[in-house]
Formats: structure tokens, C-alpha cells, sequence
């Protein structure tokens, strides 16, 4: 299991290759889903230029820690591995990286699936974009 | 007793700082605390609690030493 | 769109990392989801040495194409890879890989999924494991 | 009318060719090309059936020059 905050540019199947070669377990697991998440150069249709990614150090480490081990818990998985991105961030770049292994497909989608989902629900990043007219944060609490 | 207030993101720019200490005679709700650090303003509706780097309520009780937070909904990944 | 049978070992990141070299759409897609089948050293609680990956010569590279075309006309996805493995197999090695990138998370997961799972349920392979005792195909007509 | 039969993996092996050749006066359905090539015995319960590389029925028609595969339940991914 592995958590990572990273603030310069990363190569998901870079990461994914180094990571699997520590694993112990080869030959034991069948089943890798993975998904990597993109910076898009259009939002909302806008076009965006670049993209700032702020985070709450210390607590975003803890709750992406908790939610691996939860997701180890409720499947039937052998490993997970988490990267996300902040910082400056230009289109094309990887946002984040989350994989699970497993003996086989079903527990391996569905804990990656969860785990995206819960990262993007709720682990504590906030993305400003930066536009020809200027920057804007993506969610605002009115 | 003393307690450190954080803020990010839009709300920390909305707030105009980014953390601050206080102290405090009695224990308040994390709710109180934002009372009594922004001037009385109402909770807005999407806001976003923690104390001590985990997800709290408005009407968590805050402790000496603790670190209460304020944040916008998140949006990574 | 990508589809390729491979009687070599191969490296599924390796492969991801080239085939998205070539796709013209950098900036264009935010999502990508990917499933990895390697071959694990047990089977039905037997130790398994080795096997060997039968298909149809051209049946099976057909299934696969028109399954990559029903997947990018049924899903909001920008293109699709699938490469599987023939031939003689080692534990440890990959069988399979599918990886489908959108705009966004759900229609690549979506059709990541149905990928693997009809690839596993429809497409021409059949496996042969070696164990201590002999071969045996992994399904038989009864 | 010339019509090409291939089997694979364990019916390859059960049948005991993986290739056949045979020359037709009728047209006949995929399931009594079975019955021809393999002694007139029963179709196999689980068996998949092919006509010029894509799934067919027992029941579809075969035409001059078509190639029908048997093979069994696939296991491939």
C-alpha cells in the first residue's frame, strides 16, 4: 500500500511499473485495474491555460491512508497505490494515479472505482483554474 | 485553553486569512468557532469542518491544542 | 483504437506509455481506465507451471475489433487499446490488456469494464494449464 | 458444395482433427455438419459454434466455400 503526494510531474505507468516490481505477491495476483486521471485543456467549455492544485498537508495524506486500508478491508485485494498531484499543473499532465491488485477482475474495478470516487468526493484538494480572463476556483461554498 | 483555525482554498481568500490562533475561556463548537472568528457570519452552506485533520460536524466540541479547519467542497482527482 | 494478439512476452505499461504517445488528442481526454490480466501460479487451488493460450486466427482479432467499435459508439469515450497474449505463458507474465480513455471517469470505467468482461465471456482463447500432473483445458464441452 | 470445418482446443483434441474438408450435394444446417463430420453424434451441450469467423446457431444454413468452427466455452483474459 502506498500514498503519495506529489508537487512535480509524474508518468503514471512509470510509477505503475516501479511500484509493481516491490510487490512480493508476483505471480499471486491475476487482476490490476488502474485509473489515471488527466489534466484537460477545456473545463466547462473554457478553455484553460493551467491548473493550481492546493491541498491540506497532513490531512489529505491521512484520509487517501485510511481509505486504502478501507478499501483493503472491504475487497478481496491484495495492494493499492495512490499518487496525486499539486502544484502547477499544465494540460496533458497526470492529476493522479490510483491502482488496485486482486486475485481477480471484479474486486480489483470495483475497489479502484471506489477509490476514485471517494478521492474525488472527498479527499481535501481544491483545483484553481487559470483562464484567458483570469483564474477561478472549481467550488465555492455559497 | 488555544486552538488553531485554518482555511483553504476560495474560502481562505473569501475569509482573507489563511490560519489563526485564538484563545479561548470556554469550549466551543467548531459552528461557535467560526462564529467568533468571522465576525458572526453564518456558516455558509457547503463549507466544509475538520478537527485535527479529520471531518467533523459544526457541533463537534473543540479541545485545548486542537486544530480546526474550514474548507470549501473539495475537488481533486 | 487498438488491437493486437501478441505471441511475445510484453510489458502492459510499457505499452500504455507508447500507444498514448500516438493518440492525437493530449489535452482532449481527462480519464483513462485500464485492466491488467497476469497469470497467476494458482488455479481451482492447484499450482499451475505454466500454460498455453489457444485462439482462432482471425476470428478472434474480428471479435475484438467490433467490440472496440461497439464500445466507442455505445460509450462517451475517445479510444480504445486491447492487446492479449498467445502461446506459452509463465506465471507472473501478462495475459491481457484494455484500457479505454474519455473525457471522464465514468464512461471509461464503464467501458473498461465491458471490455474485459465480454472479451472473457465471448472471445475465441482457450487456456491449457501445466500442472505437476499433466495439462488440463480450463473448459471442456460436456 | 465445398465447405472447411475447423475445431479447437479440448474438442480439437476430442475430435481428433483440428481441420476437415468436405464436399456437400445439400445445404446443410452448422448442427448436421456436426452430425456428418463427427459420426452423427449428439452436439456437445456447451459447444460454440462459428460460420466465416463470427457465432452462428445450430440451426443457420451454410453456403459454398463457408468455413464452420466447434470449439468449446472460451477462457481467454
Amino acid at each position: 500500500m502506498k500514498v503519495e503526494i506529489i508537487s512535480k510531474i509524474f508518468n503514471p505507468w512509470e510509477e505503475l511499473q516501479a511500484y509493481e516490481k516491490t510487490l512480493i505477491a508476483q505471480g499471486k495476483y491475476g487482476a490490476v485495474a488502474t485509473f489515471v486521471g488527466t489534466m484537460r485543456d477545456y473545463n466547462e467549455g473554457d478553455i484553460v491555460q493551467a491548473m493550481f492544485l492546493e491541498h491540506y498537508p497532513g490531512m489529505t495524506e491521512k484520509y487517501l491512508q485510511t481509505l486504502s486500508e478501507t478499501a483493503l478491508q472491504r475487497w478481496d485485494i491484495l495492494d493499492t497505490l495512490i499518487i496525486h498531484r499539486i502544484g502547477e499543473i499544465k494540460p496533458g499532465e497526470t492529476i493522479v494515479l490510483v491502482a488496485a491488485w486482486a486475485g481477480h477482475r471484479a474486486p480489483a474495478f470495483e475497489s479502484c472505482r471506489f477509490l476514485i470516487d471517494e478521492l474525488k468526493s472527498r479527499a481535501p484538494f481544491w483545483k484553481q483554474e487559470t483562464l484567458s480572463e483570469g483564474v477561478r476556483w472549481l467550488d465555492q461554498c455559497h | 485553553m488555544a486552538i488553531t483555525i485554518k482555511f483553504f482554498a476560495s474560502l481562505r481568500e473569501q475569509v482573507g486569512k489563511s490560519e489563526v490562533q485564538i484563545e479561548l475561556s470556554d469550549s466551543l463548537t467548531v459552528g461557535e468557532v467560526w462564529a467568533q472568528v468571522c465576525d458572526n457570519s453564518p456558516l455558509p452552506i457547503h463549507i466544509l469542518m475538520a478537527v485535527n485533520k479529520e471531518y467533523s460536524k459544526q457541533d463537534t466540541r473543540v479541545q485545548d491544542g486542537d486544530e480546526v479547519a474550514f474548507f470549501p467542497p473539495v475537488t481533486g482527482g
